[in-house]
């Protein structure tokens, strides 16, 4: 019999302010979507949640650096953190199910293909396509261009992957103990993640101004920005950890044994990046 | 129950339930009244022999399975001083009580295959019929003839609301049925003008959803004359309830008569535009066609529900000249983001003149106002 | 907040050590303080305050959800329009379906998995208490948030709790952006909740107990969080999808713009499949537990019952289409779909054959839990007997949408999972609170709620076959006396859970017969090695485990 | 390779005597077994996809 302890962490204050100001995100989304009114609530909402997590992530790190978690917390991270981007596949699962589907099913049914082809009846001048140029009912919309994916998009592609790749010679180096080249690595990676964004932000406003290319034109204006849109979302959300990230190397607060925040944050980002790969084949190229 | 009662009381359950199946199995057979009806086309029968295979499967299983349970409660009681086995796990019982099922699993697979494939078979159908579903009716066109028409609840308020007994009928009577001649092969196009809704006639085994902007296929052939009632069957706001389906299906040469009936009955409707009518006519055909259409949602007495359903009584849109304009092209065009319709290709001329003549002379609103139909042509004409 | 860390004495691992169940004996000055009053509970991350907080949620969940079932049952009492309007009937039938769905039985069984499994599997707690804490409280937010839509202008949701687009996007009522914020909330809670659920399985296991030695209920809960972590994101998408068609014009369910209405239904029953046996798994779980208990013997078939469990997990991913069999899909699709529908007969019946199996040859009494536990096998059997019948799609299409489909489902969730939930609360009922409940009133409730859950389910085999369709206030005359059964057998079953409310009340202030650690003479498993009622911190070491096969009175 | 495709496939028909059972978890990993299950789950689907498609013609 192991006669170990078990480690229970204290209990804090930082969950039951999550769900308050989580609660004040949602009714000011709503209320701003219902009314028009909710625009200072989700402000409050969305900076109380920031304040949440910057806390309850610098209670966790500073129990961490005590020395206070055992290995059996730091498998329990592990397997918190890995379930979790497993359920965040599934979110993009979904997306990309839609997508899918609409190519595969609606579309050509919509143009008189396949089992349900009858439709066609409802909507004789339609002709199906990708990208989806013209929408079934034509006043919807109609849009001028296509994004090309061999300009912007294969640009970010490549940031992207290298942006993987930096981050993993951080990592090397992290576990090399060469903190100095770990920190430099990690930099190259913030840079490269973030000229990713902004070359995102080009391309939206050069679909959504010259293109036509917007949420309400059509399928594929609202598949485009859905899939998109969520993964510029995450790769945000993901560049704002590897900052805290970086943050911390500075401060030394990983050693080559035990960095699990890094490790967390590393799987995060390799995550981002292989779902663009899959954004970038299947929204942009094919 | 109580303690001094015999602990065999405590096996009430499984007398109420082993009562309970066999009862219902040998009701189900007789009475139509407490089962899937056999219906009228090779379809429905087919659908309800499979429903009674896989039933009296399950009453089989059932009266096993609860048989094997309730004797052994009943014989291994600790009451009775049973000591317990030591068993717990026999390979051949599990091999055997897993491959049985499937078994049984796919000895229904391949008749359920055989009439799913039969009901998929659409081709080479006599007569096409469009079904449109609306909020909250339905619309029929036969595609091969220039015909259409609406189909609405008949049952009046008075009886859903309890006013008035309610009929043989209640909710499952329509101002005009779909007529359909037996015999022959009828294929059914399904859509609907707003959500989802379902078409569903029990005697003759169709059920489809209707889609907005797709279209579903079904088909049937009706071999008996008769009239078989239906419902829809998909959620579809507040009126789900309220949008039965009548089909009478009658003999080829009686429904020729009656599509030339139709047709003439439109043609003189058409040619009848021009004619003035007297505000009494226009109020009296308003009336039907208000509580046919706008009740639901603007009320009996026009009172609405705001604030989704505005009020029409009292209305200054509805009331005073200012509002006429608007008023009309309101009806015709419908309002977009709220759930107010287009009736310009749901009403006749005649009906939309009628029915906005009723609103602004109704509930004391007595605008002295007439809407004729040449008047509602002419606006078509000019949005044109 | 005091940021005091939990010192370790030596005088804990002393004790500790002394015994496995002597464990808890340490407990007391384990933790630092708790804060006293209303601000313990909004603070704790001890898996039994949570587990209680989740199972007194979901219990007054319970009498909401049952409170607007009883408004539709009234309603339809009798054919005719009699209390309500038939826009207000529909946002009760479709709240009453989200709350039972989301805020009751889902709730309740995270409850019960948070009191127990670290119990079964010898941890001290969950493994992410903080996230337990947040996983918890996002519920009453997301509920009050989902009930206040009841009083905005228009109404709240009104569109079923399958909520079809376009229903629910286009002719929705306003209030639908915050069901969907509420929606969003509460799948928060349950994919955190899950992920917390593994990572305690996985890693907080006594050492000594491997997966195949865990008890079912943990085995049940392990595969149904990995089904919640699955497919919940995919609700979360879809619902944002939702949103996106109402506030910002996308066209995802409106063919006009190149979309496809029937595109929500298949997300929505990709995530809904699975959904529906994350609601029966962890009752497999409970009645696999109580069933050996009370019949004195091992359970037949552990493995069997594991591999049954996963193969139906396993199965939920490739069922969904099952419920739209009348959409339209092609013949193709209807086929596959049909094809892989009725194997999951296969393991559910397994399931059913092993509980038969482990009765036969028992030595057999009959307690209350082992009273609903009974309940429960033959109940649910009827369920899933009616579902093979529904998997056979020709017939479905007569079945579909009608009042068949809502006695089969509610026979699954309702004599089927709640009578579960029911059968748990009074198993562990003693372990919780250190009394035993009331036999008395125990007794009453578990008759009048089986005669009740028949007569309310029952006749809606018949009034479905008959040709009644779901979802409307006011039906043809010849469902009147169906209607009239479901509605008496409704009022009698929502009352007598009063009765429950009594029992849990009586154990909660400690009145009743004492009960020994062990409660149930045949009782196995490491929950019965504790004190009842278990001490707030039990398990500060990891306890000694037999496994059962090895364990001398069940062999 | 043998045993872990039988091992599965017993898993996969529910059944499987205690013995054997035992002697399965016995292995080193279970990524064998998980990998194989997962393999099996697609080609299962896929041969219903197949059935199907067979059937409806």
């Amino acid at each position: 019999m192991s006669t170990s302890h078990y480690y229970v962490p204290a209990s804090s204050k930082w969950p039951i302010l999550a769900v308050v100001f989580l609660g004040f995100l949602a009714l000011g989304a709503g209320w701003q979507l219902t009314e028009g009114k909710g625009l200072l609530l989700l402000l409050i909402g969305v900076l109380g949640v920031a304040w949440v997590m910057f806390g309850w992530f610098a209670d966790v790190v500073r129990e961490s650096l005590a020395g206070l978690y055992d290995a059996q917390m730091d498998r329990s991270f592990r397997q918190g953190m890995a379930w979790f981007i497993f359920s965040e596949v599934m979110f993009f699962a979904a997306f990309f199910g839609t997508l899918f589907y609409i190519r595969v099913f609606a579309l050509p049914w919509l143009d008189g293909e396949g089992a349900k082809g009858v439709t066609a009846l409802l909507w004789p001048d339609f002709t199906a396509s990708w990208p989806l140029m013209s929408t079934p009912d034509p006043s919807v919309a109609s849009i001028e261009g296509q994004v090309n994916p061999w300009t912007l998009p294969l640009i970010n592609t490549l940031l992207l992957v290298t942006s993987s790749i930096t981050l993993t010679f951080s990592h090397h180096a992290l576990k090399a103990q060469k903190a100095a080249a770990a920190s430099r690595w990690m930099l190259l990676t913030l840079i490269l993640g973030g000229v990713f964004l902004v070359i995102q932000g080009v391309e939206y406003v050069h679909a959504w101004t010259e293109l036509g290319l917007t949420l309400q034109a059509g399928i594929y204006g609202a598949t485009f920005f859905l899939l998109t849109g969520f993964h510029g979302l995450h790769v945000s959300i993901g560049l704002l950890v590897l900052v805290v990230l970086w943050l911390r190397q500075l401060r030394g607060h990983f050693t080559p044994e035990q960095h699990f925040g890094f490790e967390a944050g590393a799987w995060y980002w390799h995550f981002v990046d292989v779902v663009w790969v899959g954004l970038f084949l299947f929204v942009y190229v094919f | 129950m109580p303690a001094c009662l015999p602990k065999v009381w405590r096996l009430l359950p499984a007398g109420f339930l082993l009562i309970a199946l066999p009862v219902a199995g040998s009701q189900v057979n007789t009475s139509s009244g407490w089962n899937m009806p056999p219906g009228v086309t090779g379809i429905s029968q087919n659908i309800f022999s499979l429903h009674m295979i896989i039933f009296w499967i399950c009453v089989v299983i059932a009266l096993v399975v609860f048989g094997v349970i309730f004797w052994s409660l009943f014989a291994y009681r600790k009451s009775k001083g049973a000591k317990a086995a030591h068993f717990h796990e026999n390979t051949l019982v599990e091999v055997i009580w897993t491959a049985l099922p499937l078994i049984i699993l796919v000895a229904m697979a391949v008749p359920a295959t055989a009439t799913l494939k039969q009901l998929y078979d659409t081709s080479e159908a006599d007569m096409d019929i469009l079904v449109t579903g609306h909020q909250w009716r339905w619309h029929y066109q036969y595609m091969e003839e220039d015909l259409s028409f609406f189909s609405n609840l008949a049952t009046p308020r008075s009886q859903i609301e309890g006013q008035e007994d309610k009929g043989d009928f209640y909710l499952l009577e329509v101002d005009q049925p779909l007529v359909v001649p037996t015999g022959q092969k009828i294929r059914f196009l399904f859509t609907s003008n707003d959500v989802i809704h379902s078409w569903w006639v029990p005697d003759l085994g169709i059920k489809k959803d209707t889609l907005p902007g797709f279209i579903n296929e079904s088909w049937t052939r009706i071999e008996e004359e008769g009239t078989y009632r239906g419902q829809c069957a998909e959620l579809c706001g507040r009126n789900h309830a309220f949008m039965p389906i009548e089909v009478k299906a009658v003999s080829p040469e009686a429904y020729q008569s009656w599509v030339e009936e139709r047709k003439a009955a439109a043609a003189s409707e058409a040619a009848n535009v021009d004619r003035e009518r007297s505000l009494d006519e226009l109020m009296q055909r308003g009336e039907e066609v208000y509580t046919t259409y706008c009740a639901a949602c603007h009320q009996e007495d026009g009172g609405g529900m705001p604030p989704a359903f505005p009020a029409l009584k009292g209305n200054a849109l509805v009331q005073e000249e200012s509002g006429r304009q608007q008023h009309l092209e309101t009806v015709l065009h419908g309002r977009s983001g709220t759930p107010m319709p287009a009736y310009s290709d749901t009403l006749s001329l005649a009906d939309i003149a009628a029915v906005i003549t009723y609103e602004r002379n109704a509930w004391g609103n007595n605008s002295g106002d007439r809407v004729q139909p040449a008047e509602i042509r002419e606006l078509l004409d000019s949005d044109d | 907040m005091s940021s005091t860390l939990p010192p370790h004495s030596d005088k804990q691992q002393a004790l500790s050590d002394s015994a496995a169940g002597g464990a808890a004996a340490s407990a007391a000055d384990h933790h630092q303080s708790a804060p006293s009053g209303p601000l313990r509970w909004l603070l704790t991350t001890n898996h039994k305050e949570i587990g209680s907080l989740y199972l007194l949620f979901s219990l007054l969940m319970f009498f909401i959800g049952g409170v607007l079932a009883l408004v539709v049952r009234a309603e339809l009492f009798q054919p005719g329009l009699m209390f309500v309007q038939p826009e207000f009937f529909n946002q009760m039938t479709t709240m009453h379906g989200l709350i039972m769905v989301f805020g009751a039985i889902m709730p309740a069984f995270v409850g019960l998995a948070n009191w127990m499994l670290p119990l079964q599997i010898g941890a001290p707690d969950m493994a992410l208490p903080r996230l337990n804490n947040f996983s918890f409280w996002l519920l009453p937010v997301a509920f009050t948030l989902l009930l206040s839509t009841l009083f905005m202008e228009g109404g709240g949701p009104n569109f079923g709790w399958t909520f079809y687009a376009p229903l629910s996007t286009t002719y929705a009522p306003p209030s639908t952006s915050f069901f969907i914020l509420a929606m969003h909330l509460a799948g928060i809670s349950s994919i955190l909740g899950a992920i917390n659920i593994i990572a305690t399985i996985l890693n907080l296991r006594t050492p000594g107990m491997r997966l195949m030695d865990m008890p079912l209920f943990v085995w049940t809960w392990l595969i149904t969080a990995f089904l919640l972590i699955a497919v919940m994101p995919v609700l979360a998408g879809v619902v944002t999808m939702m949103l996106l068609d109402i506030n910002f014009g996308t066209s995802f369910f409106d063919a006009a713009g190149g979309g496809d209405p029937v595109l929500f239904q298949h997300l929505f029953w990709f995530f809904g499949h699975p959904e529906v046996y994350i609601m029966i798994l962890p009752a497999f779980g409970i009645i696999s537990a109580i069933v050996p208990t009370f019949a004195r013997k091992r359970l037949f078939g552990y493995a069997s019952m594991v591999y049954a469990t996963a193969s139906i997990a396993l199965l939920s991913f490739v069922v969904w289409a099952h419920h739209m069999f009348t959409v339209g899909l092609p013949l193709v699709a209807e086929l596959f779909f049909m094809y892989t529908t009725m194997l999951i007969a296969v393991p559910t019946g397994v399931k059913v054959f092993n509980w038969m199996a482990t009765l036969f040859r028992g030595s057999i009494s009959f307690e209350l839990p082992m009273l609903f536990a009974l309940a429960f096998i033959v109940q649910f059997t009827i369920g899933g007997l009616s579902g093979v019948m529904l998997a056979i799609s020709p017939a479905d299409f007569q079945y579909h949408d009608t009042y068949f489909v809502v006695a089969h489902f509610h026979y699954v969730l309702v004599p089927g999972a709640v009578f579960a939930i029911l059968a748990a609360a009074y198993y562990w009922l003693p372990k919780w609170t250190g009394v035993y409940p009331s036999e008395k009133l125990g007794q009453a409730h578990f008759w009048l709620s089986v005669i009740g859950v028949n007569l309310t389910f029952f006749p809606m085999h018949f009034s479905g076959l008959a040709g009644m369709p779901r979802r409307i206030p006011d039906y043809a005359l010849q469902f009147a006396d169906f209607n009239l059964l479901s509605s008496i057998g409704g009022f009698l079953f929502g009352t007598s859970q009063l009765l429950f409310l009594a029992v849990v009340i009586l154990c909660m202030r400690k009145k009743g017969k004492k009960a020994p650690a062990n409660p149930w003479e045949g009782a196995e498993g490491l929950e019965w090695q504790l004190p009842s009622p278990a001490p707030l911190h039990t398990f500060d070491t990891p306890p000694e485990f037999i496994p059962e096969r090895d364990s001398p009175s069940r062999s | 390779m043998w045993r872990v495709l039988q091992a599965v496939l017993a898993a996969f028909f529910g059944v499987q005597s205690e013995r054997k059972r035992r002697e399965d978890f016995q292995q080193s990993s279970p990524w064998p077994f998980i990998l194989t299950g997962v393999l099996m789950t697609l080609v299962f689907v896929v041969a219903v996809g197949f059935l199907a498609h067979w059937a409806s013609s």
